[in-house]
């Protein structure tokens, strides 16, 4: 028997703590929104404002964005904890690391990922993508944004240690994350096309499940390496 | 099993090991690559369609396997580094990295220069080439990641796990390209490749990739034999097998 | 000085050897640390007495050697080892945009089920009562170690690794640093103490480890 | 008469600290570029491989990387500086707090800005751009994102220190931006359709000009009141 | 202790007042020191000696009052006295990812034309000569700070404000540390101490002003 907390507490604990601080800078949390709102109505700025132009591009726009969205907003996932001390807490409390890393990541999805899932019907809305498919874009978005954000995390947690600036992790994230930008803009591709998504759904899923099963081990492993 | 991987894992065996075979393969790669080169460039027949154009596959083909073949082997190297905390395993994958990355460059160079002719553009958004550009980045972020960190044995372990996580990706990369590519069939692009091809010209490219092993693996050799030297140039034994020449 | 031994040996160091770059900072290091028995850690700048902190606590891996708490590795054994630790560093591991109190219910949260009264009576203690709505961005520097102390007083850990504790503090804070560590030894707690500075804890059996 | 070193000093030494922090190792410096590689990959992944399709978006592609550039880092331009000291350090030297900040500015565009005119014509091939249209796009790019570099380090001074409000703030920046932007894009595309691009130059140089002119005094104002 | 006067004032606070959030930190603190001396500002943790600091440097505004340096108010002269000016915080100021020396190259270089070799021979006497090429993130907690007293050296600076400069030092460097504010004394220079312990500084004239 342990006497120390469960790992729902310890999660609940980690994720709520995370999210308190969020709150307190709401300006940082407000700004991967502000990206994801600004690129979208650039392209229509910057291309000419046919629709059937936008309505092409549309699935490629909103999978962009919010692969660069969650890129943007992973550099700052551990960076405060390593530099003032708290994550050395972290690895120092009996809950394991994983679980704690997975709790951060938790709340960072919160607020970078689930923003752009609720935004996707404005944006679309914005680049002509019809109607119907929108709950099959807001359906992928929600299986493939957890999935950014893991890969951010392991990323990030390999790289936290080291001089910011350089563009390393993004080189580091990109490819990586490559297959779930094809399979989500397929997918919105597909559901704009009338084309059954189904199939694109469940890899996409299958990729989530992959993920969560994975990543936070390899989020510890990467954490104790850059703490050591 | 244990005491085998770490009797090999051991530099001054190594070292030994590595100073007799680079000979060897240096002259097996050489041999075989001066028959390839001969048999593909002057004894097989020019293709019936690609005229001469296609003699490059002789180049192009060997290394684009090895680019593949390279990452795996660096990733096995990092992972026997990390599991079983062994230092020459770490020093084998960070002397693959350099390579596996030019041969990337040089099948995608080679495919590039072919793809001119073929059809009439340096690049197109084709799945092979689409995926070995992805595999060139995973290179190049291994060796950004070492680059960025100065202690060597943190180095180490962080590319060794950023090394099985690529090695893990790469099916899944692999394989959403090429269902990428198959949902668009873009209309400039023949197929690449055609499996029956005859033997005049199908043995002086294996002869070729052959070759291109062998010279891998004595380039490999040569690699790491300098990264110990970096690594353990305070150690005793190589204090001594320098010294003795 | 050399100890009485008293019950069996909880935490122990045998034969660590670390290196870092270049350089062996240090190696052969060994060590026993029984219940009520504080470890003073004593040396020059930069001769290692935070790394070896880091490699008894799990967090660096040593090059040789071994940590034992209860007779068993802590690579082994990392929860219960941690679960009975606390470390106090050189940095004070404080958020700053949290109040001194949010950060205790968190830090403390993940390690033990701890009540509300504990808390402020650990905050009480070091004198932050009136200070512990303040975000701890805006505490001074002694308030902050005060906070970390409050930490080491509630986690109810059965072993402090303080890494210079006096920091910053003023001369009642030292000697409320002092008292603590008196308590803590009397209450059969472990104590390892990285210090310039003498120590005035008096009770229990304090035993010196030279580096460098 | 001062003893200290003068301006040009000063702004050459901030500069190149900068810099080195960046690429420790020569090698790092070729991270950015591979950045712009990497992104100009994504688009082609997430749309379909068709010539004509990325022909069209092409413009859209290059300015939105080019805003992402620049608004990636300006998050974290001086956020470490003011955590680990440093950043007093600067205010409490002779030299105007102005003047290094506009150094600090100036080696982030060197790192976000520079790569990415010189990769514009890399990225123009592989989009199918124009081959005529390439030197216009280079030179729009030259005079805009040195704007977006000092628009986002003006948003980032504000953000390091009106901790609360800085969400809101950096809201007003967009509208220095969008223009920016605007016409940027505009010019490729003009360019594209070999119509005369000497208007928009024009105009995206006076931008550049008010930004140089203001934007350092407002950096360092925001940063003294940050810092007290 | 009172002082003996020797020379004209050159740093002067009249009547100072600062408040934080709700509490009135301290008010009417007016000093005066000339060439040679030393202040020691000693107080409770958290009684507001950094904050006076940071005020006598021009970081924070005060509430009412002003600092004069040579007889002119600082806001007015704020290049000509940081100038002359070397602040040490509680932070050590050292960019992680530098070196100790290029720290100090660039740090100096903003304020003074610096010959190599003054800087080693500051690096020299904090005993960092060895140590001047590794980064600062590996540093031990008291080779930053020494990293940190070099620049103090180095930075040819009339006026020192120290503000805890003992911690993490081990002994030799805590009589380094009085060693240099003698020598410093001795060169007419100024400093403005903050300091739990007492400090070991015989020569010059060294003041006493209590906070909270
Ligand atoms: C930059 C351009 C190119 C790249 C990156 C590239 C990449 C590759 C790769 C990775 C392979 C190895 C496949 C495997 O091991 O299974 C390969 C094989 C091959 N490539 Fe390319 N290629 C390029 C252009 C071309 C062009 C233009 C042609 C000719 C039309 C071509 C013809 C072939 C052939 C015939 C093979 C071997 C047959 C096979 O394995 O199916 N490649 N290429
Ligand atoms: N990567 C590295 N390369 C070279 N030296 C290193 C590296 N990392 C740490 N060191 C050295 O190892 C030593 C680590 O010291 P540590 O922090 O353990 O010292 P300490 O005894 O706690 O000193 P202090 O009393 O100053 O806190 C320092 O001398 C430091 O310079
Ligand atoms: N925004 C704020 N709201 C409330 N209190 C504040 C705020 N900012 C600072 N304080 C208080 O002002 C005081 C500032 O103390 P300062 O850092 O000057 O103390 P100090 O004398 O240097 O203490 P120490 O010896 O611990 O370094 C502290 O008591 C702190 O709690
Ligand atoms: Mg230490
Ligand atoms: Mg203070």
């Amino acid at each position: 028997m342990n006497e120390w907390p469960g790992l729902g507490t310890a999660f609940w604990l980690q994720l709520t703590r995370d999210l308190r601080l969020a709150f307190r800078h709401i300006g940082q949390a407000a700004n991967p929104l502000m990206f994801f709102v600004m690129v979208t109505t650039l392209f229509p700025l910057a291309l000419s404002p046919a629709p059937e132009l936008l309505q092409a591009i549309a699935p490629g726009v909103i999978w962009v964005s919010a692969l660069l969205a969650s890129l943007l907003a992973a550099e700052s996932l551990f960076r405060q904890d390593v530099e003032d001390g708290t994550m050395e807490q972290l690895a120092l409390s009996p809950q394991p690391l994983s679980l704690l890393l997975l709790a951060k990541t938790t709340a960072h999805w919160l607020m970078t990922g689930l923003p752009l899932v609720l935004m996707a019907p404005i944006v679309g809305h914005a680049l002509f993508l019809p109607g119907d498919a929108v709950p099959e874009t807001m359906l992928a978005l929600l299986l493939a944004t957890p999935v950014l954000s893991l890969a951010g995390a392991v990323m990030a947690a390999l790289t936290v240690g080291l001089r910011r600036g350089g563009g390393l992790l993004s080189l580091l994230i990109l490819p990586i994350v490559m297959p779930v930008l094809i399979f989500g803009a397929r997918a919105t591709d597909m559901a704009m096309q009338g084309l059954d998504v189904g199939g694109v759904m469940y890899l996409l899923a299958a990729i989530l499940l992959l993920a969560v099963s994975l990543a936070p081990a390899g989020m510890a492993a990467a954490m104790r390496i850059s703490l050591d | 099993m244990f005491a085998f991987i770490h009797k090999l894992g051991s530099p001054p065996h190594f070292w030994r090991l590595s100073g007799t075979m680079v000979p060897w393969f240096s002259w097996f790669a050489v041999v075989l690559i001066a028959v390839g080169t001969v048999g593909g460039l002057w004894v097989a027949p020019p293709d019936y369609q690609q005229l001469d154009a296609f003699r490059i596959i002789y180049f192009h083909v060997p290394s684009a396997w090895l680019s593949q073949f390279g990452y795996v082997v660096m990733a096995a190297a990092a992972a026997v580094g990390l599991i079983w905390r062994i230092k020459l395993a770490h020093a084998v994958a960070a002397a693959c990295a350099p390579i596996g990355a030019s041969f990337t460059v040089v099948a995608l160079a080679t495919g590039s220069i072919w793809g001119k002719p073929m059809w009439g553009t340096w690049w197109v958004w084709d799945a092979r080439l689409t995926s070995t550009l992805v595999l060139l980045f995973l290179y190049f972020g291994y060796m950004a990641l070492r680059a960025a960190i100065d202690d060597e044995n943190r180095a180490d372990r962080a590319s060794a796990l950023l090394a099985i996580i690529g090695v893990i990706n790469i099916p899944i990369i692999k394989y959403s390209v090429e269902w990428w590519n198959t949902l668009h069939q873009p209309a400039t692009i023949s197929k690449i490749g055609k499996p029956s091809m005859d033997p005049e010209m199908l043995v002086p490219l294996l002869v070729m990739w052959l070759g291109f092993t062998f010279f891998f693996f004595a380039v490999l050799m040569v690699r790491t034999r300098a990264e110990l030297i970096a690594r353990e140039r305070n150690k005793k034994w190589l204090r001594e097998v320098i010294g003795r020449g | 000085m050399t100890a009485t031994a008293a019950g069996p040996v909880l935490l122990e160091g045998r034969d660590l050897e670390l290196w870092r770059g270049e350089t062996r900072l240090f190696t052969k290091v060994s060590f026993e640390l029984r219940a009520g028995e504080l470890l003073h850690i004593v040396g020059p700048n930069g001769c290692g007495k935070t790394s070896l902190l880091r490699v008894l606590c799990g967090l660096t891996l040593p090059e040789t050697g071994d940590v034992y708490w209860r007779e068993r590795k802590i690579s082994r054994n990392r929860a219960d080892f941690h679960a009975s630790l606390c470390y106090l560093g050189h940095r004070e591991s404080l958020k700053a945009d949290l109040t001194a109190e949010e950060n205790l219910v968190f830090q403390l949260g993940l390690r033990a089920w701890l009540s509300k009264a504990d808390l402020h009576a650990a905050l009480d203690k070091v004198g932050l009562t009136k200070r512990r709505h303040v975000p701890a961005r805006s505490l001074s520097a002694g308030q902050k170690r005060r906070v970390s102390l409050a930490k080491a007083l509630a986690s109810g850990a059965r072993l402090w690794v303080l890494d210079e504790p006096y920091t910053n503090l003023d001369v009642a804070g030292r000697e409320l640093v002092d008292q603590m560590m008196s308590e803590h030894l009397a209450r059969d707690g472990l104590v390892l103490l990285v210090a310039h500075q003498a120590h005035g804890v008096a009770a229990g059996v304090t035993r010196r480890l030279e580096l460098g």
